[in-house]
């Protein structure tokens, strides 16, 4: 079908397919109707997907060369090309497909789910907006596309948790999602500059080819030598601000306090973007990037830590929560703290990989939770649910699949992807990796507690729903189950059917490097023997022991014993309300951060605008001169002999001036 | 065709002329005044594209020249051209006087050939000062237009307006007779190819002047040019300006006005006094910063939409002032000048940019104030239940407002953080932070006034956007997504100009 | 002997009486009058000194002509006077005070 | 001698001057003006200019003084009033007349006109005419400001006139060109009179002749 | 001594303007109340014939006749065709005025004519003696015309203060002639010209500042401007517009005549005076104008403040300063009978439009001369392209070649500040809504010469080379 697989022709169609979806759908929103709506925008995924696969085809099977041309120039300045291009290597093949499908299965079921939304037009022409933005961030060639895709995601995420506007708590969540997304791109623009000054370049290969020989540049951000004060290395600094961008995006700590609130956007982007696609771009990028984190060992402890938290602590605040979505979405926090561990540990491979295989799970996950919605009629406490097993088949086996993936079941993909991360940081030496390695085996039992308590919950025990619920309580419709068992497939093979090649094989060869003494990767690869020995290796080890555990302890809590978590709640009612206030970061961020911006803003506005500028030097100066005016006026007494006695002043005073 | 037209006199000029034949139409055909309006406009906006076009975008010498002699005493010549500097913004304000005239197009019933005419004559005053090549032409053509401003806000203006329109005047006023004084003091030292007295600002460009005298004549311009951009602590005649202009008077005024004080940097301040300007640059790289970030938090927490965009353009244009003067913090950093040209042409592309998207803004501003006389946001709420057409032009250029890539928005800010990088990391630093500030003012704003439920009766019954405003806002974003998505022709007529400036102002003047 | 001096000092005091009369009175506005026609008497007696010591005639020349302006003067003065009389009734400096500031 | 004669007249001068200022009564103070002048006359005379000595007393005692007086006695002043706050205003005045005396003093005082710079000139002789050598100048050297000067009298008579001539439309004034012009007809009117009550219908005019 | 017959050719436009006044006075004695038009058509065509007169008789030499009393060079021709052509226009407007007030006499004419020549005497006096006696002449003239309002009690009260005042100022100008004349032994201003290097500093510089007293009272400049704001204002408005118009270019040619022909020698000193003078008066002009509400008043501010910019180019001292200064005069001159033409155009039989107030909604009463009004006042406030902008532009340019950069600094903040009353005035007009809802009763030639006038603000404005030209060329 493409002989000539390197025409851009096929890369432009594959991002275009979209976008013109989205245009039909979003601009002649009011002409067309709702299948026309779902028709182009669904197809035009579809063609970017099957091109996609055959991209896939090319890197994984034919072993093509990268592809990296330019589209157009956007500007030139300063010498400088900016350009818009793409880089299309293993990497982004395979972003490619996990994008295209999950996008393709979004919408599919999004169809079923959004049925009877006002706003159904509305809602395709974002969703295929959003995956154009993907495709666009993934495909760069230069940092300067990648910051439009990774902002453009931003906006279609903002759009999207926003997508009830007439919600209070829906477009507080969006505009917070945006602006702390923002606080990441703040620090993202600014490794983008540093790149530039470093290289006067933005094109990826150019700064990768050069970026050994800038490895030992410095730059001094705090003039004096106390404390960071002094020369500190210039690829640290880039990567760290690149990956404070990472860390927006990708909700790492503790710029992660957008992710559970998004969970107001209607339930399919939640899964598409939320889970599956956008908050993965910081993995993506840093990945990328490797050429550079690979410079600064401090950037990578940074990352390390960074993740290790996520990792653990956004899976305890995942134990105690109600909403069936928040569960999830605390899950995927955690998960994302895994592949960002990965990245600290040099994993970059790994970190993929389990972005990969997370991206099918949690979509799935989602999708399920969706589905679970749908027949409970939009209500989404998990309190007010139980025994969905046999109202809802489909959903709750698939659901199965996807916790068993999720917790990292032997023989499930996610527990290849996470076992790996394990190892990985196990094997790593730098800073805080101990600390990381600890918190990433604690995660493991964490996942399996709160994985396993949302399913016996939602799916077993006493059905707490109510009369009305429960009389109309069935499957979902096909549109929505396809895509739910569509999804499960490769949550359950596609980890095993590629570890082999993807982390332990060549495939990232040319696209992650590593140095030799952070290879971690390298290290493990020679006790890799396939993915059967991984399975018979990993049920020997300290993380299958966990996961059992906490499934035991998920079963016995909520199956045997449903009374015992209030008690625990009540005997330890000090973790609870410190978990319940997720550790206070929204408490903070609301009363420090935005109250103190509003502070400042109130401030500099009263008393430095309207007091001090306005009052006191402008209208100050005005009124002082009016008042002046008014004083001396009344020199002006309207009597002669002050009239000449003025003269004669003056006369005095000029004479003595001459005189003297 | 066109080029035995003294092409650049007729983009002054028709408009200004046909002001005056507007007014002649008098007060009571009010249709007759505005359809001539349209065309006198229209006809201009179509005079100035040859400007483009023909524009050799290779030379960075002045193109378009036309020299008349004018007051030989003090050797002041009607001396107009144009290069890759001045010729963008004199499209841009021919552009945004079509739509100023359709903005007030059925919303000014009181005078409206008298309002129709303040324009266009506003219109060919701000050309021609874009267009002089003659300092003290220049400075009539920037005094000038301050009388038609002072009209629009005065007498279409809001309860306040006596108020804001005097102190526009007089801020103004005040900033700029102090440049008046310098270019007397240049004139008498300036000599042309002739060897008398010259206004010539290329001529002005050579004059070799002592540092102190440098340092006077800068700090002269800076405060005409700081008052006019607005920069901090001279800005507070803007926001007040703005809240009581018509909704025309608030486009013109941020879309064009305040550009003629970037311009004066680029075109006075830089070239003319280089090394005052390299002693000095912390002083405008430091106001600059402070207008970016201090401004950021102002705007935050207004209550008036209209100020809190005026707020807005006033951090926006930090990002022009500070890319201006980064050249020899760079070339100190750095150890050369690269990155300087990003400075400059991302703040000449933050000009153009910031016009289209602030007149946007003021335009959405007004097509709600139009419905319910209200510029608090506080009145508002949920506007996209009745007016979804009007929210999704208001949340694009918000978001353009808040530098998405991909609208023009972000070019400017994109270039002058790069650039910024490279002279200081604390200036990219700070100057970023409009990046949250930009996009939390922006968004609180837009979530207050549009999205929710529908708050009050009022808006409950509002109407959405007419063809008429649905024109508009369609023009203009098609302006923003195309600089946005492609400024490569924007930034190309550029080059020449500013590569010669960059030159030039590396070059100490002192003898 | 009498040197030009003592005739200056003279015109000197007769000058600053004038003014000084222009201060002391506050009510009378025909004493203002004169005190200017005092003034202009020093300033007659300044210009026919240095006449008569310059030995140059045109001084005196001069003062015929201020005489004959100030009789000129003095009476549009009066009938100014006579004017701002019939308007206020009265001739009281200190109520000339209607325009002011 | 002559020096006697300056001393007492300007003593006269001054102390007549210092009258004029402080006397509240100003029809003495015209009267102390008077005697400025004729005393200033006297020292004018030492100066040989004898032509403006008399001009002084012809035009301003003749003239101009008693157009003051008949002004002052004119207006009903009311003089009481005129007397009050006289000693408050003293001391500004003083200072004033003395700043201005000293500074005046300083400049005239001193070297400058002593007998070094400006020698006392030697006396005319008696067949000198100071009207001839006034004379000579006005008409011939000042020929424009003497006719300027006639156009300023000439507006002073304009001016006083149009200023003071009032033309009050109640006031009886004489037509004399009506007066002039008068016919047998115009003089007498023969009037039937009616058996009413009796009615004044002669007019003013007729009352008058 | 023999008499030489003076040559009276220069002097023709005098001599003309004189013979027609005591022409018009005679036939005016014949005259009748309701056909007193004649006096003022004949009045005009009077000025009208003298400026005519004047102008052909230019000459680029300075001629002196009449044994050096009369001078006539281009300076003193380009005057007196100004003040020929602004009196014309001060007649125009206050024929209504004065015919509503029942003050249509041809006294009003006669004496403002005779103020005319009394202003062409001193524009072209060569020696002391002219120079003062063109000032009596014309501050005699103006005294009457002031009082001339007889049953208005601020109009004697006027008169009597700028009377005692003018009286005062002159016998101090005349004793500080009488200094010069005593160190230099002359009247004649060349000849005293000459003398100022032998003759005694102190004495010399003593009596300067006598004569600048003069000077600047006639100007109106600080301190020695008191007089002016209350005579403004009690003045008919007709006879405001008289004295606040043409005296000032009178009064800068006297001082042209006195500082430069007669003591060019005493530079360093009076240059030194008139910088304070200049200073006091633009900033105080400027900062008490703010507080008035009498727009009669308030211009006469202005005027003290437009004064000290007048001065600023005399202090310059250069050739190019007085042309400046010249050319700021008779831009004044312009723009203040325009202002003052205004206050006519709205006032009406019982009704003075003098405050600022009775300006309010002029816009909607007549947009044209709205527009002619916020022509006078951008261009009284210096903003370009109104004439006023390039006044000060000459003006200030040549204080800064003359190194006075301080002085040109303060006067532009002052301007600053004097922007502030102007623009109150145009908010009246532009911005408040009418209170007077009265169309605008003016008759047709005071509507035609007050747009003229307007224009002429416009038009001078936009293209001014030809009168700073002139200006600039008459002391070439």
């Amino acid at each position: 079908m493409f002989e000539n697989y390197s025409d851009s022709q096929v890369y432009l169609a594959i991002v275009l397919a979209p976008l013109i979806g989205s245009i039909i759908a979003g601009v002649f929103n009011a002409y067309i109707s709702r299948a026309v709506a779902h028709t182009v925008t669904i197809a035009g995924v579809a063609i970017s997907f099957i091109l996609a696969m055959f991209v896939f085809k090319y890197f994984a099977f034919d072993g093509a060369q990268a592809y990296n041309e330019t589209v157009y120039t956007w500007m030139v300045s300063d010498g400088i090309r900016f350009e818009v291009g793409f880089l299309i290597d293993n990497l982004t093949s395979m972003m490619l497909v996990v994008v295209s499908f999950v996008s393709l299965m979004v919408h599919l079921y999004t169809i079923g789910y959004m049925q009877e939304d006002p706003g159904y037009k509305r809602f395709f022409s974002y969703i295929s907006l959003f995956t154009f933005s993907m495709y666009m961030l993934v495909m760069s060639n230069n940092f300067l596309q990648l910051f439009f895709g990774w902002e453009a995601v931003g906006l279609v995420s903002y759009l999207l948790i926003g997508f009830y506007y007439k919600k209070e708590s829906a477009i507080f969540a969006n505009m917070k999602a945006f602006i702390v997304n923002r606080v990441g791109d703040f620090g993202f623009i600014l490794g983008i500059a540093g790149v530039l000054m470093v290289f006067n370049t933005l094109d990826y290969a150019d700064v990768f080819a050069m970026a050994n020989s800038k490895a030992d540049l410095t730059i001094e951000i705090i003039p004096g030598d106390f404390l960071f004060g002094g020369e500190w290395s210039m690829m640290t600094v880039i990567c760290i601000l690149l990956f404070i961008g990472a860390m927006g995006k990708s909700a790492q700590v503790p710029l992660h306090v957008w992710l559970p609130d998004s969970m107001e956007g209607p339930t399919p982007i939640s899964a598409l973007i939320h889970a599956a696609t956008m908050v993965t771009a910081g993995i993506f990028m840093v990945t990328r990037m490797s050429p550079l984190f690979e410079l600064s060992e401090t950037a990578l402890s940074f990352i390390l830590v960074i993740g290790a938290i996520t990792a653990l602590f956004m899976g305890f605040l995942g134990i105690i929560q109600n909403d069936i979505k928040r569960v999830v979405a605390y899950s995927t926090l955690s998960q994302l703290g895994y592949m960002t561990v990965a990245l600290g540990a040099s994993a970059y491979s790994a970190a993929v990989f389990h972005l990969m295989t997370h991206a099918f799970f949690k979509a799935l996950l989602f999708l399920a939770a969706g589905s679970v919605i749908i027949g409970m009629h939009h209500v989404q406490d998990i309190r007010k649910m139980g025994g969905l097993k046999k109202y809802m088949p489909i959903t709750y086996w698939t659901s199965l699949l996807g916790t068993l993936a999720l917790i990292g079941f032997p023989g499930f993909s996610g527990f290849y992807s996470k076992d790996s991360i394990i190892e990985a940081v196990h094997a790593s030496s730098i800073a805080g990796s101990d600390f990381a390695y600890y918190a990433v085996l604690a995660g493991v039992f964490i996942t399996a507690l709160y994985s396993l308590r949302l399913f016996f919950i939602v799916f077993h025990g006493e059905e707490r729903m109510d009369h009305h619920t429960k009389e109309h309580l069935k499957e979902s419709p096909w549109v929505v189950t396809v895509p739910l068992v569509l999804l499960a497939i490769p949550s359950v093979i596609i980890g095993g059917m590629t570890i082999s090649s993807v982390l332990y094989g060549d495939y990232f060869n040319n696209v992650v490097i590593v140095q030799q003494a952070h290879d971690v990767l390298g290290h493990l690869k020679e006790t890799y023997h396939g993915p059967l020995s991984m399975i018979l290796h990993g049920i020997t080890q300290a993380p299958f022991f966990l996961m059992v555990a906490g499934i035991a302890t998920a079963w016995y809590l909520y199956m045997k014993n449903p009374e015992l978590p209030a008690k625990i709640k009540g005997s330890f009612g000090l973790i609870y309300d410190i978990l319940d206030n997720k550790y206070g970061f929204d408490t903070f961020n609301e009363k420090v951060i935005a109250g103190g911006t509003r502070g400042l803003g109130n401030i500099f506005s009263k008393f430095g605008d309207i007091m001090i500028i306005d009052g006191f030097v402008v209208n100050g100066s005005a009124k002082s001169v009016a008042w002046f005016s008014g004083i001396i006026r009344h020199v002006q007494t309207g009597y002669l002999y002050h009239y000449a006695f003025a003269m004669i002043l003056g006369l005095i005073g000029l004479l003595a001036l001459v005189i003297f | 065709m066109f080029s035995n037209l003294p092409l650049l006199s007729l983009v002054i000029w028709t408009p200004i002329i046909g002001g005056m034949l507007v007014l002649a139409t008098g007060s009571k055909n009010n249709i007759e005044a505005k359809v001539l309006s349209l065309l006198v406009s229209l006809v201009t906006l179509v005079l100035s594209i040859p400007l483009w076009t023909q524009f050799d975008v290779s030379l960075a010498s002045m193109q378009f020249e036309e020299l008349i002699p004018w007051i030989s005493s003090f050797h002041i010549n009607y001396h107009i051209g144009i290069d890759g500097i001045s010729m963008p913004l004199i499209l841009l304000t021919t552009f945004i006087t079509v739509i100023v005239i359709i903005a007030g197009w059925k919303v000014i019933t009181y005078k409206t050939a008298q309002y129709m005419a303040a324009f266009l004559i506003l219109e060919g005053l701000m050309i021609g000062a874009f267009a002089s090549v003659d300092a003290m032409l220049f400075y009539v053509f920037w005094e000038a237009l301050l009388i038609p401003m002072f009209v629009i806000i005065g007498i279409w203006g809001g309860p306040n307006r006596v108020y804001a329109t005097i102190k526009f005047f007089l801020y103004t006023f005040l900033g700029s007779v102090l440049m008046l004084i310098s270019l007397l003091y240049m004139y008498m030292h300036a000599v042309d190819v002739n060897g008398v007295g010259t206004f010539n600002i290329q001529d002005l460009h050579k004059l070799p002047l002592s540092l102190n005298a440098q340092i006077l004549i800068f700090l002269s311009f800076l405060l005409a040019f700081a008052v006019k951009v607005p920069m901090w602590p001279v800005h507070t005649w803007l926001p007040d300006a703005h809240v009581e202009a018509p909704t025309g008077g608030s486009v013109i005024l941020a879309a064009i006005m305040l550009k003629l004080g970037g311009y004066g940097f680029v075109r006075f301040s830089l070239p003319i006094t280089p090394d005052a300007s390299m002693t000095l640059d912390w002083l405008v790289i430091l106001l600059s910063l402070i207008a970016i970030v201090y401004i950021g938090f102002v705007a935050l927490v207004q209550a008036d939409m209209k100020k809190l965009i005026a707020y807005s353009s006033i951090s926006h244009m930090g990002f022009v002032t500070l890319g201006f003067f980064l050249l020899w913090k760079i070339t100190d950093n750095t150890g050369s000048a690269s990155g300087a040209v990003l400075g400059l042409e991302g703040g000449m592309v933050q000009m153009i940019s910031h016009g289209f998207i602030s007149a946007a803004m003021f335009l959405s501003v007004g097509v709600l104030y139009d419905r319910m006389h209200s510029r608090m946001i506080k009145d508002y709420g949920g506007v996209v239940n009745t007016m979804p057409a009007f929210a999704t032009f208001a949340v694009f250029f918000a978001m353009a407002n808040a530098g998405l890539p991909g609208t023009s928005g972000f070019v400017g800010e994109f270039m002058v953080i790069m650039a910024a990088f490279k002279a200081n990391f604390w200036y990219a630093f700070l100057a970023a932070i409009t990046l949250i500030l930009g996009a939390a003012y922006t968004l609180w704003m837009i979530k207050r006034v549009v999205f929710g439920p529908i708050v009050n009766e009022q808006v409950e019954h509002l109407d959405d956007m007419s063809g008429r405003e649905f024109f508009m806002m369609l023009l203009l974003a098609f302006a923003v997504l195309i600089i946005g998505l492609y400024p490569a022709p924007l930034l190309e007529v550029m080059h020449a100009s500013i590569d010669n400036l960059v030159a030039h102002i590396s070059i100490s003047k002192i003898q | 002997m009498l040197t030009l001096t003592h005739f200056l000092v003279l015109g000197a005091i007769l000058f600053s009486i004038s003014l000084a009369g222009v201060f002391i009175n506050r009510k009378n506005v025909i004493i203002l009058l004169m005190c200017v026609e005092l003034m202009l008497l020093a300033v007659n007696t300044n210009f026919i000194a240095f006449s008569h010591f310059l030995g140059d005639t045109a001084g005196q020349v001069f003062v015929f002509f201020i005489l004959t302006v100030a009789a000129a003067e003095a009476a549009i003065g009066l009938a100014i006077l006579v004017v701002l009389f019939r308007n206020k009734r009265t001739i009281n400096v200190e109520e000339l005070d209607t325009l002011k500031g | 001698m002559e020096t006697i004669v300056f001393y007492v007249f300007s003593a006269f001068m001054i102390l007549s001057a210092l009258m004029v200022i402080t006397v509240h009564n100003p029809v003495r103070a015209a009267f102390f003006l008077v005697l400025t002048f004729f005393s200033s006359a006297a020292v004018w005379l030492l100066l040989e200019a004898e032509f403006l000595a008399i001009i002084l007393i012809i035009v301003y005692v003749g003239a101009v003084m008693v157009l003051f007086l008949f002004v002052v006695m004119m207006l009903d002043v009311n003089l009481a009033e005129l007397k009050k706050g006289f000693v408050k205003n003293l001391p500004l005045a003083v200072i004033v007349a003395l700043a201005m005396f000293a500074m005046i003093f300083m400049v005239v005082g001193g070297e400058q006109f002593g007998v070094q710079n400006f020698a006392v000139p030697e006396r005319h002789a008696a067949d000198y005419s100071n009207v001839s050598a006034l004379g000579q100048l006005l008409y011939t050297e000042y020929v424009y400001s003497f006719e300027i000067a006639a156009v300023i009298l000439l507006v002073g008579i304009v001016a006083a006139i149009s200023l003071t001539l009032r033309r009050r439309p109640n006031t009886r004034h004489q037509k004399v060109e009506d007066q002039v012009a008068v016919k047998g007809a115009d003089r007498l009117r023969v009037v039937k009179v009616e058996s009413q009550p009796r009615k004044h219908t002669i007019d003013n005019a007729e009352v008058k002749k | 001594m023999n008499f030489v017959t003076p040559d009276f050719m220069p002097a023709m436009p005098e001599i003309f303007l004189l013979s027609m006044v005591c022409v018009i006075m005679i036939i005016d004695l014949f005259l009748k109340d309701e056909s007193r038009g004649a006096t003022y058509v004949l009045s005009l065509i009077a000025l009208i014939a003298t400026a005519f007169l004047s102008f052909s008789n230019f000459s680029t030499e300075s001629i002196t006749t009449f044994n050096g009393s009369f001078i006539l060079d281009p300076m003193a021709t380009i005057l007196k065709i100004a003040i020929c052509i602004i009196v014309v226009g001060v007649f125009i407007y206050a024929k209504d005025y004065l015919k509503d007030r029942n003050m249509y006499k041809g006294e009003y004419f006669t004496l403002g004519l005779f103020g005319v020549l009394g202003m062409m005497v001193m524009v072209s006096a060569g020696n002391f003696l002219t120079v003062y006696l063109g000032l009596e002449l014309l501050s005699l003239s103006m005294y009457a015309m002031i009082a001339m309002q007889r049953d208005s009690i601020v109009a004697s009260e006027a008169a009597m203060k700028y009377f005692i005042l003018g009286a005062i100022a002159s016998g101090i100008l005349l004793y500080g002639m009488s200094m010069v004349y005593g160190v230099t032994g002359s009247l004649d201003l060349a000849t005293i010209n000459k003398a100022v290097s032998g003759a005694d500093r102190v004495v010399m510089s003593f009596g300067l500042v006598f004569i600048i007293l003069g000077v600047a009272f006639k100007l109106g400049a600080v301190p020695f401007h008191m007089w002016m704001p209350d005579v403004y204002h009690g003045s008919p408005t007709s006879v405001t517009l008289y004295i606040a118009s043409a005296p000032k270019i009178a009064a800068f040619a006297m001082m042209y005549r006195l500082l430069v022909d007669g003591l060019a020698g005493m530079q360093a000193d009076w240059q030194m005076i008139l910088i304070i003078l200049s200073v006091l008066s633009m900033v105080f002009g400027n900062i008490v104008a703010i507080a008035q509400t009498n727009i009669k008043r308030m211009l006469a501010y202005s005027t003290i403040s437009h004064v000290g910019f007048i001065i600023m180019g005399v202090v310059a001292g250069t050739q190019a300063g007085y042309g400046a200064a010249m050319f700021y005069a008779i831009v004044y001159a312009i723009m203040s009978v325009a202002g003052f033409g205004m206050i006519i155009l709205l006032s009406r039989a019982g009704f003075e439009a003098e405050n600022i107030e009775d300006f309010r909604g002029l816009n909607q009463r007549s947009p044209w001369f709205a527009f002619v009004m916020m022509a006078i006042m951008f261009s009284m406030a210096g903003v370009p392209p109104f004439l006023g902008f390039w006044a000060k532009i000459a003006v200030l340019q040549e204080a800064i070649n003359s190194g006075f950069l301080w002085l040109a600094i303060v006067g532009v903040m002052a301007s600053v500040i004097g922007a502030f009353y102007y623009l109150r005035v145009i908010k009246a007009v532009y911005f408040d809504k009418p209170t007077d809802e009265t169309p605008i009763q003016a008759s047709m030639d005071i509507r035609l010469t007050l747009s003229l006038n307007g224009m002429a603000i416009l038009a001078f404005g936009l293209y001014p080379t030809a009168l700073i030209t002139l200006c600039i060329s008459a002391f070439a």
